[in-house]
């Protein structure tokens, strides 16, 4: 078993034209930098990526959309992304909009081997158009099916040779459902250690759900919105 | 008349002790600077903490901590991280107590539209749909008129939904309102120096005005 | 907001007979000893026990059997209690047999919101007889519904004084699920603890899901099965 | 003729490299035994375990280390510990490679009857019913007759079913079956010392035999 990568470059090797991909990160914070790096630089196009944001105009998924290697969004929210909105609105990129927490769940019914999920969010809005209503206990659900990506790429604050992931405060958001969610699922993480470093108590996504790992370098950890108070 | 100061001090006074709050991004966001010190509440920034604090001091921002605004933040003693599935999660299965957004329009049966205008560009409905679909306690926070002097409250909404019959209070500059169960929007307090009449006048959905309407109290 | 009770008994005061209870703990590990003791002590009846396993006779719930608190039991596994049996068989006790992931799975849907859920454990056995079948991608699934528990009842290692929740080893299990599944959810912890002295990385179940809390005593955390190899 | 050792060694050559495995209680637990030094395999325990390790000595028992069968374990480096949902979530999401578990009966289409005996107090299916619905592959580590002296193999089951179509090897005291997709036990290997004859004799449902029948290498 050698689930450890040198890089970004070989750990997405085989990521293909056309491919389905979960991103993790939520606005630009835990993105997996690296790999979104080496997918710049690798070329490959017409990629559908599901990811809660679409990154800024030169940093995160933004990078990805200024080569024009995405076809289709899945997000919940694409945010201030000036390259995103021409795309969109001439039409060479395609965005679905589902709401935040399906967007989650979905991931986690992939990670869960649920088929399909309930959800009460978008009953009654544009969200709910083509899908099956239900009605437990006097409320509708919308149902929603769990996701079918080849690849899940993730970014963690540490990790072990064996796949085992541990996250950092608000970096965790969308990186573990993700993870769980992939074919063949890549993580990035800031720390690689040997196993048995890691608490095992103390795991967020176990190595059963992790194929790749490899020590990211670089980490730029972009703030979107920086904001204070007086001292 | 409210600013907007005024609109986050009066809902405020809507959080109970022990309560669970999620509040959205703009006017709700100010809530959470009145909320009074002798109850115990815990904000829920649904990219995954219970327990935020306050924006960090200049040089203590950290990229790891951050709120669904994409804002730096800081978090209380106390603070749990979690993924977004059990974030939505718990949103869902309504552990949340109280959830304060903001709106385009609202209409009379408690839809609620804040998500898109069509032919703007459109962001997305981030969490918004997820929250108004699942909080048993929402809140909306906004001006009771848009720029173009439109009233926001109307019989239906005019503009995309995000959830429907699902807000239950109104906090505007001008009033205070609750949606009832059956339809309608029931005044329940004027801002200070408004007229029952500047509310009327505003208010295009069926607005229900029982007895003496009191000023709000701010004290 | 004070979720700090002083004992169990304080903690369970306002559960009455005819309750269905959510029972954290696998075998006799990692179970709410002092609950069950106090549950016992008061003497309260018709229970309906969600619980992966039912005890031994002296011991976990089996010592609520023994008193014949238990109208009915939902378990995956009953094991050895020839108390269980002997009301079984006599048809004083209802038991319901589940397969332990959808156990688990029903938790995992009442506490994320989620009305129910498609799983295929049981299709084409008897646990499938009344059940809704449907058809997913060429596989069958069935649909099981989210619990709906009055109190979930659960130990945990570490706690706060706001219900933040740690674990210890395979003492885990049900817990955190369960935890997240009740409408009142009472958490008895080995070590009660201030706000801010868990680490909000580290915690398995947040606050917001536990609503009393309190710290047990005399743990006698027995062994079901003692295991060892030769040194 | 195997014993229960042999049938665990022979189970274990079937383990790769980078395995996720699930052992169920009885034989399928002899083969943690047998696993081959040169190769990485993780074994699961559905009571929220990946890295299990082998009893502990006498005196390190630690009440809130258990394996699925109760029974006091260890865990190896790289452990992970989750709770149940998710445990039963990695198994239906197919992410653990091979399940080992015995059986009462197994029918010709890979029907699998273990959990239940009409007349007699029933336990509890406990995982069994998840893992054999999910795993995507399936050895069922048994005897190839009753106590009665009738096979377990058989057109098929009387017993209460387990789980059906999932069974996808075999490994009996007397030899390796497949079961394939379309019906049938194919005969792979014999048993040291046991004819294809008393194979035949020993199966109830339709045995596949085409060609030499070699015997199992167990060196």
């Amino acid at each position: 078993m050698n689930k450890v990568f040198s890089n970004a470059d070989e750990a997405i090797h085989d990521i293909t034209d056309g491919m389905t991909l979960l991103l993790g990160g939520f606005g630009l914070c835990g993105l997996p930098e690296n790999c979104i790096t080496a997918l710049v630089k690798k070329g490959i196009k017409e990629l559908t990526c599901i990811s809660n944001n679409a990154g800024v105009d030169d940093f995160g998924i933004g990078l990805m959309l200024r080569q024009r290697q995405v076809k289709k969004m899945i997000s919940s929210y694409v945010g201030e992304n000036a390259e995103f909105e021409r795309q969109l609105l001439s039409g060479e990129l395609e965005v679905e909009l589902i709401p935040q927490g399906t967007l989650a769940t979905r991931c986690l019914a992939a990670g869960y081997g649920m088929p399909a999920i309930f959800t009460p969010a978008g009953v009654g809005t544009e969200v709910a158009i083509g899908k099956e209503i239900r009605n437990f206990n006097g409320k509708d659900y919308l149902m929603e099916m769990a996701f079918d990506a080849d690849f899940a790429i993730v970014k963690a604050w540490k990790g072990d040779s064996m796949g085992n992931l541990v996250y950092r405060s608000t970096a965790r958001n969308f990186n573990p459902v993700m993870a769980m969610a992939g074919k063949i699922t890549i993580a990035e993480v800031e720390e690689l250690v040997e196993p048995g470093e890691l608490d095992p108590d103390q795991i967020h996504t176990p190595g059963i759900y992790v194929h790749r790992i490899f020590r990211g370098a670089n980490y730029e950890k972009r703030i979107e919105q920086r904001t204070v108070r007086p001292r | 008349m409210l600013d907007k100061t005024g609109i986050a001090k009066r809902i405020a006074r809507e959080i109970k002790d022990g309560y669970y709050v999620n509040l959205g991004i703009g006017i709700p966001t100010l809530v959470a600077n009145y909320i009074p010190d002798n109850i115990d509440v815990v904000l829920q920034s649904e990219n995954g903490l219970l327990g935020m604090g306050p924006f960090p001091f200049e040089g203590e921002e950290d990229a790891d901590v951050i709120n669904a605004g994409k804002q730096t933040i800081t978090m209380l003693p106390g603070s749990a991280i979690f993924d977004s599935a059990m974030s939505f999660g718990m949103i869902r299965a309504r552990k949340v107590n109280l959830t304060i957004l903001g709106a385009m329009e609202v209409s009379e049966n408690g839809d609620i539209a804040n998500w898109k205008i069509p032919g703007k560009m459109v962001k997305g409905m981030g969490g918004a749909m997820d929250l108004v679909a699942s909080a048993e306690n929402i809140i909306v926070a906004m001006q009771h008129v848009n720029k173009a002097g439109e009233s926001k409250l109307l019989p239906q909404c005019s503009l995309p939904l995000t959830g429907i019959h699902c807000v239950r209070k109104i906090v505007t500059e001008l009033a205070v309102l609750d949606v009832l169960p059956g339809g309608g929007f029931k005044l329940l307090e004027r801002a200070p120096g408004v007229s029952v009449e500047e509310i009327k006048n505003a208010t295009a959905g069926k607005l229900i005005i029982e007895g003496e309407i009191p000023e709000m109290d701010l004290s």
